[in-house]
């Protein structure tokens, strides 16, 4: 097997990993970032309304970074580490400056400077943002950016496991998807950039490449994951493409309606109608659907056919291009088929504020694959893409320190091992297809971990991801393609979703509260006396281990959560 | 053009900086030129383009939103951007003077009732 | 049916067989064409990216004489006619800035656009307004055993938003005049691609390799000779084939004609009288249909 | 619902290296709502996993799903099944990879020579020292950023340079993507390095033959030939970087000059003053062969009578 040696290697190409190996190849470092996708293709791309940022001298005169941690704390439920929020906002201006400098197309004020508008949970509008699509246009100036560096892209490459040698990361295994061959590549730290996991979910507004391999790289390699049930669906997805209607589209007077027409808001929130809050909402659609009142296929429409062409048009551009072009409805004429669908994961790879994970030296994890507690239970519209940029730079930075302390490592002993795992699939003559565990796995997931959770649903749950793992072991690929086969590496992924599956229920099943995204219908409140704690669990074998660890708090106290 | 606009604000109580010439980068001709106000219950900056487009700055934190109170406000020049504290104004240099004027009466008007305000909603 | 009529330059100048088969196939199905007094150039799709503003209001200019006629659509023969005031139109509907500096312009001249007239390609009239059943009953000599290549091209079909006539990627209108008149539609995949001619002014060679790949993939395709819908494919594939046949050391040919000649040599009207080029002439004549 | 489960035939246009190139037809139900992405994940799914794609965020923003859809070049997330069974009054779908890339599998295609365009014009603002330096701050006007965004928002998806002609036959056109990307920066006023990026640009810029593929096929509607147009203007104030560029520039202020002599464009004096006298002559000699050199030479001088009115419109001065 062919072996390449790096000071870094960064696994993923959206924004976090970007910046990642912006900072390193910009001190000297030889790094590497390897993607399943060509780095423009990352999920990054699909972020819409924008990016916080409180910017000195160009804010709105009553806002200060204070507002923006407590707007971010209060928004996570009080499950952030208040450190991380106040390294959010207080780097939030300074970010956006950087972006900026490097090309970036921000919307701007008359005088050229860049503008902001309000976004959800914000005391002071601080949003920044390119149009409707600011995700598209932050990744395409960054890859810009970092393609003109001493960096090494490594695309459509498949990371297939991380390499630990003396108790310390020393590298990963990787196989180019073009040959199928694979190659080690040998590091003294790797950062996990590899984003979320919504395809564990039977609807999601993720990309289809969201499979979450690094969480199942890092467990399998015996790092911990923080927080892992905490989970955010949306309650607008476009059915059935499960593309984002943002939540501007009630705000603006769109109106929910069942299968009678019945606007059922009034049932479930009789004062907030539409407007009540996420979590709300999803549960009240769904509620809809299960007991009958929803469209064949399982959906609700979204109506603002009585809002007219012209505000709609003007108001919620990306509502109607979405309509038209990916369901073939014109919301100006009739209602949005829409749903609840999995959104973002507040959990991931436990690091500190610096992206360093504490269980193995060398791995460090940043943006949606990470849990820095920026996010605590709930995430807040507009912080996730400076999530990424500001801890993917922390991270970057923080392996810059690491690299001028660390040792030459030893190569790892047996990287033959992770292919042969990987091939074992290939090698089988019969067995399950990954594409029949994956449907039962997304399902599974979907009813028992969803949106409504409780005892029973979990434990359901809990025995069916352990009887898919093991069913997954005789997982066969029928393809014997020696080129760019993507029935094996959707056998890979599907090995990696069912790891995190069994952490996400076994976790969502021992805390019992209600906090942000995990909601538990026979523990409707939340608990701040037994379950203001992160969770922490590892993968042992079949075995999850839950630990826990206590939540910073620097000066906002734990308040009731009402908007 | 310069010094009759400092003096429109000058009329209205505003101190006014001296004009200072912007361009999109260091080394690039300027694209206009920009000086810098403050009023009683507002400040902000008057941008006028070489091209002779007069856009207006007004800042306040005596408004929660000017997106919701824009409307009540009768104002000859073009919203362009309202959003928090934060108004961005087209306007004409005969109609400037007006403008402002009803923004001095608007705010001292509602600076009396910001008290009673909710941060809330 | 009355309709405005717009030649082209290149109509009234190089390839003046396109203007006389369009009048005489329009005269044959009851369609008076009502010439533009005094129409100008539409600027020959180079003159949008000099002077934009010019370009809108020197097109605007004829659909206005157009609007002051008292009719609606003008008609062209020529796909870059076509494009270039279809395109202006559009730019000046979309774009207010444009508008307001094409408005300036026009002040105190004789243009004044309304927004009701515009270009119309003589095959979509024929096929929208006057229709295949009249089109059929006109044919007097059917071409039958003549396997007709049918060549788009480009501006007649792109911007599909702007030209909204035909599917731009499966159009089918010439194949439906084809087997109008008893000929055979030859479909092949060049059909839609560019004939080279937009390039002739500033690399030679290219707009050449493009001529040749129409040429070549026609014949590969079959067909006898093949029919187009624009007076500048028209300077390329018929006028210029000879430096194509010389670059690629051809010794074969393939005759190019515009879509109004085949359909007047079906109506009845001899090559002399729509003009027919010699190649083209030898393919019929030995095809028995002259 | 009615619309609900139609099925659709949809033939595939298949590869491997192993088996060289199939055909395969799977049947799969859609309903009025399906995108092609997602009748391709079923098929792999539930039928065939030995389908090879590229799909990614299903939305239009990431530009891995290109590839050719009843003959159209299109992105799979953004065609609705049923409406290309509209389109072509077909039941079934057919989808190839796209054109003009080696094929890898299946329905996946080798990029490489679409990224190495875009790499050539160097797809990365310039800003000066200072304001990396955060010394300095950029402003940009409002109407700066909407026209630079429109050209920015390229998602690389390969559609344009795959049914781009000019592509094809000449190694030293960029390609519209590149185009557009290039002169994003190239009219970026933040950007420091104008000419380096004009000689990358200019010379390419006259070998597109302005047939619009690219404005038909981009899913993001960035019209890189507007783009392209919009480059050639800068010949004139830099002045042109080869062959195609000085001659190309020649004919288009010929195309002008006439227009505003006479109103009209005649062809020959134009093609005369592009390639000068001698090369009209030789090519004259050649068309006789054909029998053609008598209609160049046959043009009608007419002169357009409202001509000081056109001119007026054209922008000269009173």
């Amino acid at each position: 097997m062919e072996k390449l040696n790096y000071d870094v290697v960064v696994v993923g190409g959206g924004l976090a990993g970007l910046m990642t190996a912006h900072e390193v190849a910009s001190a000297g470092f030889r790094v590497a970032v390897l993607s399943k996708v060509f780095p423009t293709r990352s999920h990054s791309a699909c972020a819409e309304g924008g990016i916080a940022a409180y910017m000195d001298g160009n804010s709105d005169p009553s806002d200060s970074p204070e507002f923006m941690v407590y707007d971010t704390v209060k928004g996570g439920d009080y499950l952030v580490d208040q450190d991380a929020a106040e390294i959010l906002s207080y780097k939030s201006g300074e970010i956006v400056r950087l972006l900026e400098s490097w090309g970036a197309l921000f919307n701007r004020q008359p005088d050229g400077r860049v503008a902001l508008r309000y976004f959800g949970g914000q005391t002071y509008p601080r949003t920044r943002f390119v149009g409707d699509k600011t995700g598209m246009a932050l990744l395409h100036t960054i890859y810009e950016r970092v393609s003109g560096l001493n960096v090494d892209f490594f695309s459509e490459w498949f990371t297939l496991d991380l390499l630990v040698t003396d108790r310390r990361v020393t590298g990963v295994v990787a196989m180019e998807m073009k040959s199928m061959s694979p190659a080690t590549f040998g590091a003294k730290a790797v950062v996990l950039a590899t984003g979320g996991n919504g395809m564990l979910y039977q609807h999601t507004t993720n990309s289809y490449i969201n499979t979450g391999d690094g969480y199942a790289m890092a467990l399998r390699a015996g790092a911990a994951l923080k927080d892992p049930e905490f989970v955010q669906f949306h309650p607008t997805a476009l059915y059935p493409s499960d593309i984002l209607i943002s939540e501007a589209a009630r705000g603006e007077g769109g109106i929910l309606k069942n299968n009678k027409g019945e606007r059922f808001m009034t049932k479930y929130a009789p004062m907030k109608l539409d407007l009540a809050p996420r979590d709300v909402v999803s549960r009240a659609i769904l509620t809809e659907v299960a007991e009958g009142r929803g469209f064949p296929g399982g959906y609700v429409q979204l109506d603002l056919t009585h809002l007219g062409e012209k505000y709609i048009k003007e108001r919620l551009a990306l509502a109607v291009e979405a309509g038209r072009n990916f369901a073939g409805v014109d919301p100006v004429k009739e209602p949005l088929p829409v749903r609840p669908a999995q959104h973002y994961y507040m959990g991931g790879v436990d690091v500190d504020v610096s992206g360093a994970n504490p269980d193995l030296p060398g791995l460090f994890a940043a943006g949606e694959a990470a849990c820095v507690s920026v996010h605590g239970a709930n995430r807040l519209g507009s912080n996730s893409l400076l999530e990424t940029l500001v801890f993917g730079r922390e991270t970057g930075q923080a392996v810059v320190k690491f690299l001028e302390n660390s040792k030459e490592v030893r190569d790892a002993p047996n990287p033959e091992k992770v292919v042969d795992d990987a091939y074992s699939f290939v090698k089988r003559e019969s067995g399950v297809h990954f594409g029949e565990v994956m449907k039962e796995l997304r399902k599974t997931m979907w009813e028992d971990v969803g949106v409504f959770r409780d005892e029973e649903r979990l434990k359901r749950a809990v025995s069916k991801v352990t009887e898919l793992r093991k069913t997954a072991v005789n997982m066969y690929v029928t393809d014997r393609s020696k080129t760019y086969n993507t029935e094996f590496f959707n056998a890979l992924e599907l090995r990696n979703m069912l790891d995190q599956a069994v952490v996400i229920a076994t976790t969502a099943l021992n805390r019992t509260e209600s906090r942000g995204a995990h909601y538990r219908l026979d523990f409707p409140k939340r608990d701040d006396k037994q379950w203001l704690k992160h969770t922490l669990a590892y993968l042992r074998g079949n075995t999850v281990e839950i630990t826990y660890k206590p939540v910073k708090i620097t000066k906002w106290m734990p308040e009731e959560r009402v908007y | 053009m310069e010094e009759a606009i400092s003096s429109v604000l000058k009329s209205i109580g505003a101190e006014v900086s001296p004009w200072i010439p912007v361009s999109e980068r260091p080394g690039k001709e300027p694209f206009a030129k920009e000086a810098e106000y403050k009023a009683k219950d507002y400040w902000g900056k008057i941008h006028l383009r070489n091209t002779g487009e007069l856009y207006v700055l007004v800042v306040t934190k005596a408004v929660k939103n000017w997106k919701d109170s824009v409307g009540k406000l009768n104002l000859k020049g073009r919203v362009v951007d309202a959003v928090g504290g934060l108004l961005w104004l087209k306007e004409n240099p005969e109609l400037l003077k007006g403008d402002l004027e009803m923004i001095s009466s608007f705010l001292a008007r509602s600076n009396t009732a910001v008290g009673s305000q909710s941060h809330s909603r | 049916m009355k309709l405005a009529y717009y030649p082209g330059c290149t109509a009234h100048g190089s390839a003046v067989e396109i203007d006389v088969a369009t009048r005489k196939v329009a005269q044959t199905l009851g369609v008076e064409l009502k010439e533009v007094e005094d129409w100008n150039c539409c600027g020959g799709g180079f003159l949008d990216e000099r002077d934009p503003v010019g370009h809108a209001a020197i097109n605007l200019r004829n659909l206005s004489k157009v609007e002051k006629m008292g009719l609606e659509k003008m008609v062209t023969p020529c796909s870059v006619c076509l494009h270039s005031h279809r395109l202006a139109v559009h730019k000046y509907e979309e774009d207010p800035v444009l508008k307001e500096e094409v408005d300036k312009r026009t002040q105190g001249t004789t243009v004044q656009y309304s927004g009701k007239a515009n270009a119309e390609h003589i095959v979509w009239v024929l096929l929208r307004d006057v229709g295949l059943e009249k089109i059929k009953a006109a044919v007097k000599k059917p071409l039958v055993g003549l396997k007709v290549a049918t060549y788009y091209g480009c501006q007649m079909l792109r911007p599909g938003e702007v030209m909204g006539f035909e599917d731009p990627h499966s159009p089918h209108s010439l194949a439906d005049l084809v087997a109008a008149v008893g000929a055979t539609p030859v479909t092949f995949p060049a059909m839609t691609y560019c004939c080279g001619f937009p390039l002739m002014g500033s690399n030679e060679k290219g707009g050449l390799r493009l001529a040749y790949n129409i040429m070549k993939g026609a014949r590969d395709a079959g067909a006898d000779l093949l029919i187009h819908p624009c007076s500048l494919c028209h300077l390329q594939l018929d006028v210029t084939q000879v430096k194509v046949r010389d670059m690629f050391s051809l010794d074969w040919t393939m005759p190019a004609i515009y879509a109004t000649q085949l359909l007047a040599l079906a109506f009845g009207f001899s090559p002399e009288e729509v003009q027919l080029g010699r190649n083209a002439a030898e393919v019929l004549r030995q095809k028995g249909l002259i | 619902m009615k619309e609900l489960d139609k099925e659709v035939k949809v033939k595939v246009k298949r590869f491997s290296e192993e088996k060289g190139t199939w055909w395969q037809e799977y049947t799969v139900k859609v309903d009025k709502y399906t995108q092609m992405t997602e009748v391709l994940k079923r098929i792999k799914e539930e039928q065939d996993p030995t389908l090879s794609y590229r799909a990614s965020c299903h939305m239009a923003v990431c530009g891995s799903c290109g590839m050719r859809i009843n003959g159209a070049p299109r992105l799979a997330c953004r065609t609705i099944a049923l409406e290309e069974v509209d389109r072509t009054g077909s039941d079934t779908i057919v989808v190839e990879p796209m054109d003009g890339y080696p094929v890898l599998k299946d329905l996946v295609v080798d990029l490489t020579d679409f990224y190495n365009r875009m790499y050539k014009v160097k797809p990365r603002l310039h800003p000066s020292e200072d304001v990396l330096k955060g010394k300095s701050e950029h402003r940009l006007k409002p109407e700066d950023q909407s026209r630079l965004w429109k050209f920015a928002q390229c998602i690389w998806c390969g559609l344009c340079v795959s049914s781009c002609p000019a592509v094809r036959i000449d190694v030293e056109f960029l390609g519209p993507a590149a185009h557009a990307k290039g002169y994003r920066f190239l009219s970026d006023p933040r950007d420091t390095s104008f000419e380096e990026r004009a000689k990358v640009l200019i010379d390419s810029a006259w070998r597109c033959t302005y047939c619009y593929m690219c404005y038909e096929v981009c899913p993001r509607d960035i019209e890189p030939v507007e783009a392209i147009k919009l480059t050639r203007t800068y010949t004139t104030k830099f002045g042109p970087t080869g062959d195609a560029s000085s001659f190309g520039e020649r004919h288009s202020k010929a195309v002008e000059e006439s227009i505003a002599e006479t109103g009209m464009l005649q062809g020959g004096k134009v093609y005369v003053k592009t390639y000068g006298l001698v090369n009209s002559l030789i090519s004259m000699i050649e068309l006789m062969k054909d029998g053609k050199a008598t209609k160049l030479i046959m043009e009608r001088q007419k002169k357009v009578r409202g001509i000081d009115e056109l001119r007026k419109l054209l922008g000269e001065k009173q």
